[in-house]
């Protein structure tokens, strides 16, 4: 069934897509299949981008369209107000590609989606993937294989590295989320691992954490209680300096908290096998999955 | 609320960085929040120092902590004690910073020290308020059982009962705590800080005075406080030149420099050429791009701290093999750099690519463990 | 954010009534929140008109609608016209209002009038934006196609986007609304407002400008609002005097008095008395209590009302039907009133209460529908 | 079964214990047979009132008592904090007898339970009590008698006349509801009336109304359409006149909307006969339930 996106033809707008990068991605995600029904840029009702018609708002596009999930590319001071608007307008499913958002703002907005039951994934992330379905975000359409490996991942080449890599082994992959490199996330790592453990078609879990944070500490104390299936672990980040954000917001070591060795060493206690390059996460895979 | 009125954004540079405020920058932002502070004067110069004679105390402004133990506090009785002492304090490394502004302010007498912050809790995704009865040390060597802790969620804000609990925790009596903990959260939600935090807050007998400031900004929020201007306490001149361009750059201790798409292939490289002995010179996060322009940049940013070896390592995506084959091509062409360069490309118009570096002479692979095994090897030599 | 700063309470009467702000009050708000009016001035007296010789209108400030077509809004040329004016305003009934108090303002021109406002959806449980480019007349006459609404979640304020959608709602290009709108949901959610209106909302050369002001608040919320004093516009004296006294009190047509505890059994005792033809006096919530003076003042106020009989409905809980028949003893005594006294006991301690009634010559009954016959029949007679 | 309480022995705190009201319904819920385990007055720590143990915070309270549910006496301006304090420490029923809050403050409590999963009943009303289980509130013990009528109002003492008709008819009552007479309430007439179609010891519903507001044909349309139960109808304020406040803040006819005509031809046009004095009801529940 793969997860989140468990339907072939969930419609969905991208919200700035007259923009660059909205136009050539809404393009990308039809050619992936993605039933890709419109996008919205105010002012620009009327005109088409990417092969579809062009809302003034997300009410508007749901009203004529349909859509059920969104993908944003509106630019980090109007993306919070992108996000509300098309919570407001019922969409559940908002995939946000747009980085540099204050984590103030994703405060507020993850608490306003649980309100209104919305789900977010994202921001500062490559969105995500359900082979053979649909696929929401950024990732290049080339990596992946039909399989039964769930992979989530702090990180967006790295992701696209690793899911190529378990393409090229022959796996393939149920989902892919790219849960986003920020300190406050819609989707967090652990909530994604549940819901691979719940797929019936997902075999084995893939996690691609790095230092910062405590996500992958708290996500292998869950695997250890209630996760039944596989995983195997990648850490990036395990000769980052401390006090230096690699990148990511999310990624950086405070004091001596969020280091690599100290994930590692959490899933390793989990029983967690742990790669230390993305090459190896096949040969693991090979040796868990009979 | 989220605050979003619309600005005219001047072009801050995100690198995903942190604005740690000096002391008086964060005390004048206490003032305004009505969180009292003892009276101070921001020296600059010699100039700015006025008579006096009562007992006062001169300190260092540098983003970091322990300054009274490095001796970056120090009582003065007189503009003369305190001309001495700012000359002795500038001579002081702080963990690489230098104090160029002062801060004098009254000596004060305490009768106890409490801790007070407001941050982000990762983990809960939500604000955290801290307090502690053991002020003035480091809050991560105070015991979890001397905490108070209550997560805020912004829309009801601090509420009243977490202000009773924490005041008869820290064992107030006063209602002036109260006042303190809303300004703390006020100064945290409307300045987009990471931190605000005062270590210590004195018990005086006029009432609670922060001794201490520190707010930290992260540069996302920048655009909303077009009064904090971006900063590069303690980085070395090419991060700094790095910032400038915006660019999302880290300085290592090795000798094989790096470029590569996106922050976490980045880390795995590093990880992945060190597991194999390799020591890299640095982080460099090419971003997504389509300009080889930018490639060019990058090269020559490279050019300053490589000796031996570049390693270029692309997955290509939103930035395609060729567009990134052609910008090495022409900086090649034009720094004509003395150091060799390996080029990893896989991804969007790989086959391009290779073909554009080959052309050029430029060495490629596909494979990322041969990759790195050429650069160890190389940087070996 | 919930607002629950400590305040000293000042004894407000609660009694659920609403508090209609007059025109210049809304407007002294409107001013504090920026939204643009035109220049007033607020007459008390004769004494308070200025000499002009512009064009100025004078206009009667009672809390009712309408006020134009009944002659209360007046253009004047010089103060001896507006004198006159306002002894002709003095004269006119505005729905019971009588005008006290005038504002004098600059005459204007308008392009055209729309409508904004922000009130409580009990429906929905959440406030609602609602503008229309039909400004000028009751909302309630608007068809539903010409206005806009959305539903406002606290915490989240006014989103941007809806302000965009609203201000191409109006066809309006300047930004101008967005400000305005934000104000009246900051006057709505700051001043506890039920609702806070605009009408006509004025679109002049000079931008948008609020002709008319309507704000409403509730009593419940008077304790955050020291400057708003409760009011009595559109009552009856003897129901001024029960709002005085804390007293919930209304006014009817008819002869029967009524006393019950609940408003759910007086709105339900009036019900069944009047269907069976009698004509109640009044609706009078007795409320929760535990003292028989509280009876006794109840009696006096009916017996400003009643000529023929007054029915006391008492469904006993935390009232106990003994101390409501002791208050109706000592209150006959203290009285002596010329009409009949019905008295209906039920729940805690119904047979001690009887038996007080008894002992003192009080008819009562048990059984509710027994009890209306008797009253209605009594009237009859 | 019973609704919302649906067990003998939930454990109950009252916060606001100390005062007059607090002690004294403490006690009237005791002997009705509520599991009242403690009670909340900050300052009051270590004291005992109607004979529970008094602590200073809810999170106290629930530590040493094990509480699930609170019944909040707490004045109105500070009923709020009260409730906030008491959804943050985990409790989920919450049963708010306080009056005269103010409806801005309900609307964001409401919300902030709504995010926090805790379930509101109030303010400004009875409370609630599941004849047999527990009661949370201030209606007279002597009315309830255990039955098969699911009772839900908008009003106190005119409840207790109904519960108490029922009672004496001999249907008794499975749970009565006051919802309170506030303009916004924390659980809906609407709410109550689907939860007692789903309770399988309900065999019949009474819903009063009165004037104000459009809660009732809300509930007509609901019952209209989703609920197979027979339901009895009463609506207080038919002779109310317009624009004035009956008491409730919620019971008031504003222009033409709110009245009881209104609200009555909407409930008989969803089949829903409609008594006009409280004895009728039970004569109408005997020719409903067979």
């Amino acid at each position: 069934m793969a997860i989140i996106i468990d339907e072939k033809n969930i419609p969905v707008i991208v919200q700035g897509i007259t923009g660059h990068q909205g136009s050539f991605h809404a393009q990308q995600m039809k050619l992936f299949g993605t039933n890709i029904v419109g996008g919205v840029t105010p002012g620009k009702k009327g005109t088409q981008s990417a092969g579809v018609p062009v809302f003034d708002s997300v009410k508007e596009a749901v009203e004529n369209t349909g859509a059920r999930a969104s993908v944003i590319f509106v630019p980090a001071p109007y993306a919070p107000d992108a996000v509300i608007e098309a919570i407001d307008s019922g969409i559940k499913l908002i995939v946000i590609i747009t980085e540099h958002i204050p984590f103030h703002d994703m405060v507020k907005m993850k608490l306003y989606a649980q309100l209104k039951g919305s789900r977010l994934i994202g921001p500062n992330g490559p969105g995500m993937a359900s082979v053979g379905l649909a696929k929401l975000g950024i990732m290049p359409n080339s990596i992946f294989r039909q399989g039964s490996v769930g992979v989530v991942s702090r990180s967006g080449t790295l992701t696209y590295e690793i899911v190529n890599t378990i393409s090229e082994s022959g796996f393939g992959e149920t989902t892919v989320i790219g849960i986003g490199g920020d300190q406050v996330v819609g989707t967090k790592m652990q909530d994604a691992v549940q819901l691979f453990e719940k797929d019936s078609e997902t075999k084995a879990i893939v996690m691609v954490g790095e230092i910062g944070g405590t996500a992958e500490e708290e996500t292998a104390e869950i695997i250890k209680n209630s996760v039944s299936k596989p995983v195997v672990g990648f850490i990036a980040g395990r000769y980052a300096p401390p006090g230096k954000r690699m990148g990511h917001a999310g990624a950086i070591i405070t004091g001596n908290k969020g280091t690599a060795e100290s994930k590692i060493r959490a899933l390793n206690e989990a029983g967690i096998r742990v790669a230390s390059t993305p090459t190896e996460i096949p040969e693991i895979l090979k040796q868990l999955i009979r | 609320m989220i605050a979003l009125t619309v600005i005219l954004l001047k072009p801050v540079l995100q690198i995903n960085d942190m604005v740690d405020l000096l002391e008086y920058e964060g005390k004048q932002i206490f003032q305004k929040y009505q969180v009292p502070v003892t009276e101070f004067k921001v020296i600059r110069s010699e100039s700015d120092i006025p008579d006096f004679s009562e007992r006062m105390v001169i300190k260092a402004q540098v983003p970091v902590g322990g300054r009274g133990k490095r001796g970056g506090v120090v009582p003065v009785n007189s503009k003369q004690e305190a001309l001495i002492a700012m000359d002795k304090i500038r001579k002081i490394d702080f963990d690489g910073h230098r104090s160029e502004v002062f801060l004098l302010e009254k000596a004060y007498s305490e009768r106890r020290e409490l801790y007070l912050s407001v941050t982000l809790d990762r983990s809960k995704e939500l604000p955290v308020i801290l307090a502690s009865a053991e002020g003035g040390m480091d809050i991560n060597s105070v015991p979890a059982e001397k905490i108070y802790r209550h997560h805020i969620v912004p829309y009801v804000s601090v509420p009243e009962y977490v202000k009773r609990e924490l005041g008869e925790f820290l064992g107030l009596k006063d209602r002036q705590i109260y006042e303190v903990v809303d300004a703390l959260y006020s100064i945290y939600d409307q300045m987009d800080a990471s931190l605000v935090e005062i270590n210590p807050l004195a018990v005086t007998d006029g009432g609670l005075t922060a001794l201490d400031s520190k707010i930290t900004v992260e540069d996302d929020a920048l655009f909303r406080h077009q009064e904090i201007e971006p900063r590069y306490f303690g980085l070395e001149p090419v991060e700094i030149e790095a910032r400038k361009k915006g660019l999302s750059f880290v300085r290592l201790e090795g000798d094989i420099g790096i470029i590569a798409n996106g922050a976490g292939l980045n880390m795995a490289t590093i990880d992945m050429i060190s597991l194999r002995g390799g020591r890299p010179a640095n982080f460099f996060d090419l971003g997504g791009t389509d300009d080889p322009a930018k490639v060019i940049e990058a090269l020559k940013l490279e050019s300053k701290i490589v000796s031996k070896v570049l390693f270029i390592n692309i997955f290509g995506g939103v930035t395609r093999c060729d567009t990134v084959a052609t910008g090495i091509v022409q900086a090649v062409k034009e720094l004509k750099p003395d150091f060799k360069i390996v080029v990893r490309l896989r991804g969007a118009n790989e086959e391009q690519g290779r073909h554009i570096l080959q052309e050029n002479g430029i060495e490629s692979l596909l494979n990322l463990d041969q990759a790195i095994d050429r650069v160890v090897k190389l940087a070996g030599e």
